[in-house]
This record gives structure tokens, sequence and C-alpha cells, in this order.
């Protein structure tokens, strides 16, 4: 029982992190459908940021990471005006390609910038070690923190996006550009501000990644396919989807790896594919019917 | 009978957009469907064409049951269908799509050997029809060029390119010129004797010259079935569907 | 010196992707050798060629290996990461008889048999995880959990590590391997604590991964709970140890080469590599090989008068014995190094992290090869 | 659009050879001769052309879009090196063997695949091949791992023509396999199964009520095209005689697709070109500049996406097609 | 008098297929105006073009006194255009509520509820996917759409096509009654004349993207001829 609980709390832990380094990936593929393979790309130029300010700058911790998901989203912004937003129409072939072109010119640049090495950050004391809840059970504290904080975003961006105007005019742009426009939404720039916030979200995912997994310029592919995983099992487009396919496969995951040790990566991949034949569309996409 | 619908239900959630519905088509029937916007028409080609599964009831086609059997499987019994919404291959021109078409009925559709005399056959055949359905100046060009009307008789001539034993046509007419139209419903008129067309139409003029029944839908199910004057003359057909402009 | 033929070195290592830091490694290393010895030998202008092999891509180096050689017709193969790099290049070391020196790739044993004309410089990992197995059950360590990832070399490290670890009268309590791609390592950790063991001995690929499990372990409170972790030096790689952090404070590990070994060669090296790279730049194992084999390369075309022939290079390599930044090192029958194994510690010098060595096994052979 | 039936022949399965084809197999040809130093990445690029053009059915022509065909390529490529291995060193009947199985992994899978949304495809097929990279590191014992299986014999081609070092049996072996495969996929988009395919990856539910059993005609697709992967990867093996598991890499499979977007997908010979200007962009880059290189190559893909909307192959189709004759200019009042 | 729309010598097409051919057209504010033609005429390429959603080649597009030329479809929406296209195209994602509310555009008479009393179908269906409403419920959904965006001009694409006859006699009675009493300008495709020459005022017919009638529809109407000469016999029964 003891070491179900703490199955459990390694889990949820586990599910916060995936749940921050995808719920970026969520909002520019799930809700703009903006196949968007750079998008660990920016979430390591967040990381980068993060790890000048608090190593180079001794900046504190906390503003090192509000600094750097400003950074990152405005690099993000100024790689949409220039390059992505050149792609929305066309076809999700031309959109992969494209942001594959930028995943290699960002990690070439990162490289060139920061070096290949391992980037490793201090954090603040208050955040390091574990809080005990019994003699057996505890939990991390820096994951305590990513929890809430994932949960503070669930919250914020459900409430922001799936019932708001500005949600329905982004779903209505995705559905159909020509006559989105033609009825009056301006596409451009409720596409822009969506992919601010998948950058932003991007950015803080990978600031805040750096203390849990380090941080170098492959930080990008290694952690993408993760990423799209949790996404898709999600369900494109769906905030709480993405939280509830986060959780449930950092749950899976641990469980799998502590019981069942020699599965290795198997599980996961295989309830990847099991739930996706299952519901092509995701844990809660939206079935829109048509072809 | 070709085709017998046996206490047809569906539901979405606590929508019943089918309620029991009873319909059967004799060999060479002209019967029409009618009935008001969302009354249940199109879900019922769609359960009978296997798009969607009904609750409980019976499908026969040809006295054999085909409820549970999946789309393809069907139309390969002969049931042909057009959709009120357009269902085209955008990115073909009227012709490959016609052959496609034809040489799925043949049974060639999964070839790749031998089929050197069939393609033109096959190609000939497709212009024929495109011709007869008043496609002729169009057909090789890509359909999503064509004008929108144009594309409606393309639906039209990829159903009866698969020489179907029951063809279901969904508002065929509906955005096709007065012209284009007549010269629709004259190539139905010359369709063999011996098939059975169900007709969906909110067109009234085209509806009554083609009907020799038609069945009254509305709520997802039948309000009344008859003889087109029948229809043409009861109040409750005129109250919730015709209008009271309409003189029958 | 007077005109003389120039010589070519190929060197094929990880120069982008995400071993890319290694390719760094190799690189401002023979900077800094050219730099403290001069980038010709008797007369001899020596150039490098370098070629990126992108990750663990066999055919990438194969093709890298064969186009040097035919194309830029090169006196020597050299870098090489990653052991599948080198064993895709092996083939063409034979065919066109080019003396080829591994500075890293210390994963497979076999590599030097793949071709008469490899010589390994660096190190293997049995020949490192060994020693540790038998100081572990010299120094009060009688129960052992092992976990590694999940892939050849971190199979070759536990059966290592096992056989001599019950070879000294030790208990292995059980054994885990962590996938390579996404090891989140708490549940692994946490089997292991289940099973009460004195110590866990573990062995990942230097880098993140590495830096992942100590902080795992730290968080875990293994070590209040009693139980030691022992790992392989790759886990505190000297060039980012610092960064590591008091987390690494206290690990016991295994390695053949630290900067803070305490000999004039290693003075040497590292001041030539901080008088290129700055007063705060670290040095480690991969820099260390990479240094040793260019100072063999350059006695080699020392030796021969820069007329490079295959079969007496690597006869004059085989048979040398260096005194290493390392300490002393020599090759054994199948061109492979043999070198002292040392026992470390993280402690702070100085105020920054190094691996304090406080145990030698001497000149140990690498006994991966036995079967 | 699309290299495709030509219907004005008055045949929609029709398709002809085109002069500009020949300038490609001339250049082929050539090639040999002018860069003989250079045969191993030549050879490289035509087994991965295969490849590509063996992804090119798949997602082009079926629509089943992969990131994960590095699976069939890998299995071929083990199947070859284990015949070689263990005996059976005749390499043309080591590729046929290799292209069953890796057709019969495509025909078990094919159920698995290809269904559900584009989105949903991608991320299967990216797990099916995860998985079996997985499973090949596994089984250390037979795959070899990460230092992947020694010892693999090729015997010469027919008994005549010995793989040699510079690689020139190679490069015409591989050469053929290539022309091979191209047979193949052109006489099946020329053919009936071709206008099928494409009208189930333009519009699904249109064949099935016309008739079509739509996941027949992509299963049996999609086992074609995974057995010539499966070709591909035992060229591979035979040429190099060596086999690692980065033939099962997730970046194999990305790369792939990278190089049939940049050629163009659905254009038959997008895939070749694309294999060709990738392979060798990135050789040049990385030979010019062996750490940033990436940088460059990044922005050649930033600049054919923007500038070549149909990949290289598709849009230079574009701009030499003949116009198509246009409507409502002189038309007959019917 | 006050015209809304001015078009002048207008030329336009798809890429480069030139559809429409020195097209001129005034459309007088509170007026509502027919456009008639075989398929393939170039009607939906017209109301297209006032959107801004085709190749504009040469002539000139006012609004409101305005050169439209330029403008995006997004600008021509806040302008004051209301489009309702030919084939519907309800967002297949959003509700029918947020179809509706998703474009509306508050300075005007119209709202939900508005929209609602005049279909009371949508207002039962309001929680419907756009995707799964049936082809007529689309129709109705398209209009009620266009009608959110309080436009000075609405552009009518076929807008009669799939709707029972009962709710096309209330549409047009509805139409008129709006022309009539809040100013609203229509712009109507149409393919049967009957129906579309009662709820207007004046008429164009196109072939071939030539103008070739431009009159009052009450003329139109009596001119047999013509009908059937561009149109085609529609009048027998
Ligand atoms: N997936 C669904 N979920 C809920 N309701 C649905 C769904 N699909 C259709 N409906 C509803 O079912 C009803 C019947 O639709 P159907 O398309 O059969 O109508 P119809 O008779 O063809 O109408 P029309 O004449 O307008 O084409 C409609 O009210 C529609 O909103
Ligand atoms: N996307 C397109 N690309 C090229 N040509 C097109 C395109 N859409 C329409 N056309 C052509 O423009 C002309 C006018 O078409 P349009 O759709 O405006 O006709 P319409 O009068 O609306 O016909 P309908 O009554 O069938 O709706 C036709 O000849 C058509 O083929
Ligand atoms: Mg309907
Ligand atoms: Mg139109």
């Amino acid at each position: 029982m003891v070491n179900f609980i703490g199955v459990v709390i390694d889990g949820v832990s586990y599910g916060a992190l995936l749940f921050l380094l995808s719920i970026g990936l969520s909002i520019t593929l799930g809700m703009m459908g903006f196949v968007n393979l750079a998008h660990t790309a920016l979430a390591i130029v967040g990381g980068y940021f993060v790890v000048s300010f608090t190593n180079y700058l001794g900046w504190p911790f906390s503003i090192s990471v509000l600094a750097a998901v400003v950074l990152a989203t405005l690099v993000g912004m100024i790689l949409e005006r220039s390059l992505f937003q050149l792609v929305y129409r066309r076809s999700p072939l031309a959109q992969v390609l494209l942001t594959i072109g930028v995943m290699m010119i960002v990690g070439a640049s990162v490289t060139y910038l920061w070096g290949p090495s391992l980037q490793l950050i201090q954090i603040p004391e208050v955040l390091t070690g574990r809080i005990y809840l019994g003699e057996e059970i505890s939990f991390s504290r820096y994951r305590l923190l990513l929890l809430v904080i994932s949960v503070v975003l669930l919250v914020v961006l459900t409430l922001a996006l799936d019932k708001t105007r500005f949600g329905s005019m982004v779903r209505a742009a995705v559905d159909n550009q020509r006559v989105a426009a033609a009825l009056g939404i301006p596409i451009q720039k409720v596409f822009m501000v969506c992919f601010a916030v998948g950058t932003a979200l991007a950015g803080l995912g990978g600031a805040l990644g750096v203390e849990a997994l380090g941080l170098d310029p492959a930080f990008a592919i290694k952690y993408l396919v993760l990423a799209l995983l949790v996404v898709v099992v999600g369900g494109a487009g769906s905030v709480s989807g993405t939280f509830i396919a986060a959780m449930g496969l950092g749950f899976f995951d641990i469980a799998t790896k502590y019981y069942l040790p020699d599965l290795g990566s198997f599980a996961m991949y295989a309830i990847m594919i099991l739930i996706l034949m299952a519901r092509p569309q995701g844990l809660r996409g939206l079935k829109t019917g048509g072809v | 009978m070709v085709l017998e619908i046996r206490n047809l239900d569906l539901h979405f959630g606590a929508l019943y957009v089918t309620r029991d519905i009873n319909l059967t088509l004799p060999r060479g029937a002209r019967h029409a469907l009618i009935g008001p916007n969302g009354a249940g028409k199109t879900t019922l080609v769609n359960l009978l064409t296997g798009q969607l599964k009904p609750d409980s009831g019976k499908i026969l086609l040809d006295e054999q049951e085909i409820t549970r059997l999946p789309p393809h499987q069907r139309a390969r019994r002969g049931l042909g269908r057009t959709y009120q919404i357009n269902a085209l291959f955008r990115s073909m021109t009227p012709v490959e799509a016609v052959s496609l078409a034809i040489a799925q009925r043949d049974g060639n559709a999964l070839r790749v050997f031998g089929t050197a005399a069939l393609g033109r056959r096959t190609g000939e055949e497709a212009r024929e029809l495109l011709q007869a359905v008043g496609l002729g100046q169009y057909m090789n060009h890509m359909t999503r060029e064509l004008p929108y009307g144009v594309q409606r008789l393309l639906e039209v001539a990829l159903a009866l390119a698969g020489k179907p034993k029951v063809l279901l046509l969904d508002e065929p007419a509906a955005g096709v010129s007065t012209q284009a139209g007549d010269q629709l419903f004259r190539l139905i008129d010359s369709l063999p004797s011996d098939l059975a067309i169900l007709l969906i139409e909110h067109d009234m003029r085209l509806v009554f010259r083609f009907a020799k029944r038609i069945t009254v839908l509305v709520g997802g199910g039948v309000l009344v079935e008859g003889t087109p004057e029948e229809i043409g003359a009861d109040q409750r057909v005129r109250d919730v569907y015709l209008g009271h402009k309409h003189a029958a | 010196a007077q005109e003389k033929k120039p010589i070519r070195i190929g060197v094929i290592t990880e120069m982008s992707g995400p071993f890319a830091d290694y390719g760094r490694q190799v690189q401002t290393t023979i900077e800094a050798f050219q730099k403290a010895k001069g980038d010709t030998v008797d007369g001899h202008k020596v150039e490098i060629i370098y070629r990126d092999t992108t990750g663990p891509n066999p055919e990438v180096s194969r093709r890298a290996a064969q186009e040097l050689v035919s194309v830029e017709k090169v006196d020597f193969l050299a870098g090489f990461g990653l052991s599948p790099n080198a064993m895709g290049a092996a083939p063409i070391a034979t065919a066109s008889k080019t003396p080829m020196i591994i500075m890293n790739a210390a994963a497979t044993s076999s590599i030097v048999m793949r071709s008469p004309y490899i010589v390994r410089a660096s190190f293997t990992l049995p020949q490192v995880s060994a020693p540790l197995a038998a100081w572990a059950a010299e120094n009060d360590i009688k129960t052992v959990y092992t976990l590694v990832s999940d892939y050849g070399p971190g199979l070759d490290s536990e059966k290592a590590f096992i056989k001599a670890f019950e070879a000294a009268g030790g208990k292995v309590l059980g054994s885990v391997r962590a996938p390579m791609a996404n090891p989140e390592f708490g549940p692994y950790l946490q089997r292991a604590s289940d099973a009460k063991p004195d110590a866990i001995f573990a062995f990942v690929p230097s880098g993140d991964t590495g830096v992942q499990l100590l902080k795992a372990y730290e968080q875990r409170g293994l070590k209040d709970q009693g139980i030691q972790l022992i790992t392989t030096g790759d886990i505190t790689d000297d060039v980012f140890l610092d960064r590591i952090g008091d987390v690494a404070l206290g690990l016991v590990t295994s390695h053949h080469y630290s900067m803070a070994h305490d000999s004039p060669e290693n003075k040497e090296l590292i001041k030539a590599y901080q008088a290129v790279h700055g007063p705060d730049a670290r040095v480690n194992f991969y820099m260390a090989a990479t240094w040793d084999g260019m100072n063999m390369m350059y006695d080699i075309i020392r030796e021969l008068d820069g007329n490079i022939d295959g079969d007496k290079a690597v006869e004059l390599a085989k048979n040398m014995k260096i005194t290493s930044p390392r300490g002393p090192i020599e090759f054994d029958e199948n061109r492979d190094v043999v070198q002292n194994v040392y026992i470390r510690r993280v402690e702070k010098v100085d105020g920054k992290l190094y691996n304090v060595e406080f145990d030698t096994i001497p000149m140990v052979k690498d006994p991966g090869k036995e079967e | 659009m699309r290299w495709t039936p030509a219907s004005h022949r008055g045949d929609p399965f029709y398709k002809s050879w085109h002069a500009a084809e020949l300038l490609l197999w001339v250049a082929a040809i050539a090639a040999f001769f002018i860069y003989p130093n250079y045969l191993p990445l030549a050879t490289l690029v035509v087994i991965v052309a295969l490849f590509a053009l063996s992804l090119d059915l798949a997602m082009g022509y079926a629509g089943i879009v992969s990131l994960g065909h590095a699976a069939y390529f890998g299995l071929g490529a083990y199947v070859a090196a284990w015949l070689g291995k263990y005996g059976w060193t005749e390499p043309i009947t080591g590729v046929l063997v290799a292209m069953v199985a890796s057709g019969l992994l495509g025909l078990i899978t094919a159920r698995v695949v290809a269904r559900g949304t584009e989105l949903s495809c991608l991320l299967v097929t990216l797990g099916l091949g995860l998985l079996l990279f997985e499973a090949a590191n596994k089984a250390n014992d037979i795959t070899g791992g990460i230092d992947g299986l020694y010892g693999v014999v090729i015997a010469p081609v027919l008994g005549l023509f010995e793989f040699d070092f510079a690689g020139k049996t190679g490069y015409w072996y591989s050469l053929c396999w290539l022309m091979f495969g191209l047979l193949v996929v052109r006489k099946i988009i020329g053919s009936p199964l071709g206008l099928t395919l494409r009208g189930i990856g333009l519009n699904k539910k249109r064949t099935a009520a016309l008739g079509v059993d739509n996941s027949r005609a992509l299963t049996i697709a999609y086992t074609i095209s995974t057995a010539l992967a499966g070709v591909a990867g035992a060229l591979l093996t035979q040429t190099t005689q060596y086999v690692a598991i980065d033939v099962l890499a997730f970046h194999r499979s990305a790369d792939v697709l990278t190089m049939l977007i940049i050629g163009g997908a659905g254009y038959l010979y997008g895939g070749i070109l694309g294999a060709a200007a990738f392979i060798i962009l990135q050789d040049l880059l990385s030979g010019m500049n062996p750490i940033y290189w990436q940088f460059w190559l990044g922005w050649a893909l930033v600049v054919i996406v923007l500038f070549l909307p149909e990949g290289a192959f598709g849009s230079f189709q574009q701009l030499v097609r003949r116009r198509r004759p246009k409507l409502n200019k002189e038309q007959d009042r019917a | 008098m006050n015209m809304l729309l001015e078009i002048e010598k207008l030329s336009a097409g798809h890429g480069d297929a030139i559809a429409l051919h020195d097209i001129s057209l005034q459309v007088e504010e509170g007026r509502s105006v027919a456009v008639l033609g075989r398929n393939g005429a170039g009607k939906t390429t017209l109301l297209e073009t006032i959107m801004g959603l085709t190749t504009h080649y040469s002539g000139n597009l006012r609004f409101q006194g305005e050169i439209l030329n330029r403008r995006s479809p997004v600008q021509r929406a806040h302008a004051g255009l209301g489009w309702v296209p030919q084939e519907r195209e309800a967002f297949p994602s959003l509700t029918v509520t947020e179809n509706l509310m998703v474009v509306h555009q508050d300075k005007g008479p119209w709202n939900l509820a508005k929209v609602f009393a005049l279909f009371p179908r949508l207002e039962e269906r309001q929680a419907n996917l756009g995707s799964q409403l049936s082809g007529g419920e689309q129709q109705m959904l398209a209009i009620a759409r266009a009608l959110m965006t309080n436009p000075r001009l609405l552009l009518l694409d076929e807008p009669m096509e799939g709707l029972a006859p009962i709710i096309v006699e209330e549409l047009s009675a509805a139409v008129m009654q709006m022309t009539r009493e809040t100013g609203l300008t229509t712009l109507v495709v149409e393919q049967h004349p009957i129906v579309a020459l009662a709820m207007t005022h004046s008429a164009i017919i196109l072939d071939q993207g030539h103008v070739v009638y431009s009159g009052l529809s009450a003329e139109l109407s009596r001119d047999e001829a013509t009908i059937d000469r561009y149109i085609g016999v529609g009048q027998e029964s």
C-alpha cells in the first residue's frame, strides 16, 4: 500500500512535468492545428535564458523564469510573424518541414551561443528536498511546485480558452480560415495571440524543466516525441485532455516501471497505440464529423 | 420488395432522429421522402447506407438483411446514393472520379495488372455518362474548380455509375439551375424501370413530377404516406411543411 | 624546417546532435595540443580534418572514413566518441591500412577486434566497472542492487560488475535496466531501495541522464536510509561536475582519469588546455585520451618521418609505454589500453568539486573480452 | 496536379513515360563516372531514394502519413544481415526474403495504422517504430544492439560481381533495385488501384459509398510500401555488410519523411529527388562546417517550404505541366 | 440617391482563370437585388469578389463611397458586408450558439435572441456542433450567422437551397420585412427566378461572366423570353 501511494505520488509528479512540457504544444498543435515540431525548440530557448539569468547574471530563480518566458515568447513571436504565419494555410506537411527546419536552426544557434554541453542550474534551497507526509510517504518540493503550477494553468487555460469567445474564434479560424475571415474574425491576430500563448507555455515548460531534466541542445528532439504523445493521446485542442493524458501517462509509466521494470518504454508506446486505435481523436478530442 | 425498412430507430442523446420507421420500396419504385428541415431524412439515408448504425430495427435489401453490414458491402449489393452536402473527390476530374466508380462496380478497383483495354473502356463509359448527366463541357476540369451546381450533377453521376438496384437521391437538384435540373429529371425518368428510387427534395415541382408515392417524415417518424394527390391535399402536411402558398 | 610532406589526420566524431559535446571536447583538446606542441612534427605539418557523425550513426561514420581515406588521403583516422561509430569505420581502416586511434568509444570491449589497425587510447567500460566491484566488496558493501541504462554498454557494465562482485563474495540482490529515452529514475530507485542493499551500483551515460539519476537518488533520501550509490566515473564527468552541485558530494566512483590527478603530466595538460580555453575550463577523461592519442600520433610521425605505413604505425603504437596525464598506460596484445583504475570520491577543493582519488587498482586490462 | 493518369489520352489509368524521366537515369549513370570517389554516398542516395519512394506509395498516394517507416526498413536490414551471417549469402534472394519479411510486418500492422486521423496515424506509426526499436534493443543477443552485427557475408551478385570497397558493385546493384521499385510503384499508380487509392486519400466516405473496401485497398498499398522499404533496408546491409540498431531509429523515419516532403509527396520522383538533395546537401554542409551545418540545412528547408510549395519536384512539374484548358473562355452552349 | 455598393467594370477570377468580365452594378441603400444565371455563370464568384476572396484584376468596387479593391476580407466584413456562402460552411467544431456568437458584432439590431426568433429550429439545436446539423439547419445557421455581423449589405448565395417550402416562404417574407424596416440592403443569388424576383426590387442576369440583363425585378418577371433565354424554362408545371 505504501508502495502504491509512492507510485501514485511519483506518477503525479512525473505527470506534472509532462503536462508542462506539452501544454504549449496542445495549444499550437491542438487548437490552432499548426503542426509545430519546433515546440520543444522554443522550450529550450526558455531553458537557456533561465540558465543564463541564474548562472551568469545571478538573478533569483523566480525572476529568471519569468524573464525567460517573456524572452522565449518574443523569440516565438518573431518566428511566427516572419515564418510560421506564412504556412498556416498550407498543408500539415509543409508545416512539418518548416518547423523541422526551424528546430535545426534553433538547435544550431543555441549550440553556438551556449555550447553543446549540459547546462544545469541551482534552485533555491526551499525548493530542494522533500516534504514528508508520513513515515514513508514524501513528495519532492520542486515537483510539488510543478504540480501546483500545472493545476493553476489547467484552470486558467480552461477558463480562458474552452468556453470564451476567443476560444471559439481560434476554432472557427482553424475550421475554415476563408469563411472566418470573410465574417470578420481577425484570423491573423487570433493566431498570433494563440501562438504567443503557446510559446509562452513552451518557454515556461523549458524553463521549469531545466532543473528536473538538465538542458542541452538535443533536448528539443529528446522531448518532442514525449510532448507529441501527450497531446495526441489527450486529444488535440483540449487543455483538460492534455492534463488527463499527462497525469494518466505519467502514472502509467511510473507504475509499469516500478511493477514491471522489464517492459522499459514498451508499455508507454503500447498504451499510446491502443488508446489511439480506440479513440483516434484522443481522449478528449472533439469528433468533428465529415471527412 | 427490393428495400424493406422495419421498425428502425436511432437517437442521438435525447433526440430521436429516427422513430420506428417502416418503409418498403418495390422494384421500380419512384418514391419521394419529404419533411421539414431536421426531420431525419438524411439520417434515414445514412442508416440505409451504413454510415450510421440503428439502435434497433432491420433493413432488408432483396430480402436479405443488411442492417449490420459496413457501407461498402451495402454499396456492392446495389445501394447507391448521393450526398446532400457534396462529398466529392475534390482533386480529381469528373472523368477520373466516375472511372473509379465504374471500375469498382466491375470489381476492378483494386486491380494492378492487365488493365490496358479496361482503361479505355472505362474512360469511354465515364464520358458517356457525364455527357448524359449534363457535365459534358466540364469533365476534364478539377472538381474543386467546378461551379457548385455542376458539382451537384457530379454527385448524381457518381451514384449512377455504380448501376445500383436502389438509388437514394438526397436533394440532387438543389443548387442546380432550372434548366439543368429539368435535364437531370429527364435522365432520371429514363433510368431502367426496375430500378427503385428514393428521392429527397424540397422543390415540390420536382417532387410532384417525379413521385408515384410520397412519405412525409416529421420529427423522425412517418407522418403520412400516400400518393402525390393525397399528400398535396393533406392539411397536416401543409401546416408543417408545404406552407400555404403551395397549391397542389 | 624545410618543405616536408604534410600529415593529415581525419577526426571522425559527434559534432552535432545529442552527443555534440564529445565532438567539442575532441576539437578543443586538439586545438590546445597543437597550440602547446606546435602543428608541425619534424617539419611535417599536421592538418586536422573533422567529420561529423551526428550521433550514433555507423553508416555515416563509415562513409566519412571512406571519404577521408580516398578523397582527403588522410594518414590517420582518429576521434570516435561512440562505439558504433568506431565499429562503422573499422572495415575502412582495415581495407586502406590506415591506423585508427580511438579516443573515447569505451562502451564495447570488442571494438579493437574489428580491425588490426585500431589502437584504443581511452578505456573500456568493463575495465572501470570490475575494479569498483572489487573495491566495494573489500569495503563493507555486502549486497548491491544494480541499475544500468538499457543498451549494449549498460549490459556490459552490469555483467562485468556482477561477475567481479560475486567473485569477491558479494551478493547482488537484483538488477534493473532503465530505458534510454525519458528515464524517470524514481521507480527504479524505489525498487532498489525496497531490496535494502548496502549500495546501488549504477552506470548511465554521461550527461543529463546521469544528473537526473543523481537528483533522483538525492531526492528520495536514499543516502539517509544508508544506501550508498557507487558508479563509474561517467556520471561525475569533470566537465560539468562542478555544475551538478552539492548533490554529487561524497559520491564514490571508479575511473581512469580525474582532473584532480596529481602529476606533472596532468598539470601540463590542464595548463595547455586552460591557456587556450580560459582559466575556468575543465578537463575530463575524453580530453585526456585525446591528448594521449595526439601524443601517440606525433610520436609515430616522428619515428616514421612522415611515411605513415599502417602496419608499422600500429606496431609502434602497440609497444608504447607512456606516462600519461592519467598515470602510466600501455597496450595489450589486442592494442587495447592497459591502465590504472582509480577509486575516487567527489570533494570540494578550493570551492570547486573534483573527483579526488583515494585508491588505485594498478594496470587493469580489459576484462570484457574473455568469454 | 499530381503525376497521375492523364485523362487526355482517353484512358483514366493510362500513364505514359516522360522523356524527362530518362534524364534522371542518365544522371545516375553519369554520377558513377564523374564521382568515382563518392560511390558510397551515391549508393546511400540510391538506397534512401528507394526508401523514400516506398514511403511515397503509403503517404503520397494512399494518404497514410507515417513517422515510423524505419521499422520496415530496419527489419529488412536485419533480415538481410541474419541471412548473410548464417550462411545464406546470395544477395538477390536475400533481398527478396527481406522484402517478404517487411511486407508481412506491414500486412500485420496495416490494420492498426490505416485508420483514424492523420495525426493519430502519425503517432501510431511513430509508436510502432519506437516499439520495434525497443524490441531490437532488448534483443541485444540477436541484433547486436547498438554495436551492430558483424560477420555479414554477401556473395557476389549473380556469382560474378563482388561487393568491392570502392562500392562499384553496390552502386549498380542498388540502382537496379531502385529501378525495380520505381516500376512497381509506377505500375500501381497508373492502375485502377492507384486511382482508388487517390480516391481514398481524398474522400474515404465516398469511396466506401461507391463500394470500395477502403481498408483492403490501404492494406495492399501499405504492404507493398513496407515491402519496398524492406528492400531498401536489405540493400543498406548488403552494401555495407553491417547493420546496427540505428537502422530502426526515429531519426531515420523523420529524415525520410523530410526528404519526401522536400521532393514533393505524390509525385513519384519527388522522393528520389528529395533524397538526393537532402543527403548531398547534408554531406556538403557538414563537410564545410561540421558543427553548425544544421543551421544551414534548417534554412534550406525553410526556403524550400516557402518558395517551392509542392516540393522541389512538384513545383518543377507544376511549372512545366501543360495548362489545362481553362473554363469559360469559349464554351459551347449546351 | 444613396448608392451603397457601386461596381465599375470589374474583372476578377480564380487564380489566372478570369470568371467575371467588366461587371458593372449599382445597389441602392435599402434595396435588394437579385443575381440570376445558369450554373457557372459567375454568381458565386461575384459575391466572393465583393468579399475579397478572389483575384481582383481590374475595375473598382466601392462600398459606402469607399474603394474596397485592396481591402482584406476581414476589413470588408467590418465595413458592413455580410456573407452567406453557397456551401453554408458552418464551423463544424463550434456549437450553433458559438457559431453565431463568434462573429457577432454588436452594432445593429441582430442578436442571438433575434436570430433564434427568426429560426426557432436553431434554438432547438443550439448545443449541436456545426457538423451535427441537417443540411437545411446548416443553411439557416449560415444565414443567421451573417445576420449576427449586423451588416449593411447582406450577400446571400442561394439562401433558399435545401430549405423546406414553408421556411422559404417565411424567410423571403422576413428578408422583405428587414429591407423595409431596417434598411438592410441585400444581394440575393438564386436559381429560381420566381422566388428571387418576388422578393427583390431589381435584378441582373449573368451569363459566362458578363452582365446580360439589368433591370427591375417586376419587369423581368414579366419578360419570359429573357428568362427563357438566359436561365431556362422553369415556369411549366
Ligand atoms: N451527430 C448528431 N448529434 C446530434 N444531433 C444530430 C446529429 N446529426 C444530426 N443530428 C440532428 O438530427 C436531425 C435530423 O437530421 P437530418 O440531416 O436527417 O435532417 P433532414 O431531414 O435531412 O433535414 P434537411 O431537410 O434539412 O436536410 C437534425 O435535427 C440534426 O440536427
Ligand atoms: N476555384 C476555382 N478555380 C478555378 N475556376 C473556378 C473556381 N471556382 C469557380 N471557377 C469557375 O468560375 C466560373 C464561375 O463559377 P461560379 O461558381 O461563380 O458560378 P455560379 O454562377 O455560382 O454557378 P452555380 O449556380 O453552379 O453556383 C465557372 O466557370 C467555374 O468553373
Ligand atoms: Mg437532409
Ligand atoms: Mg454559385
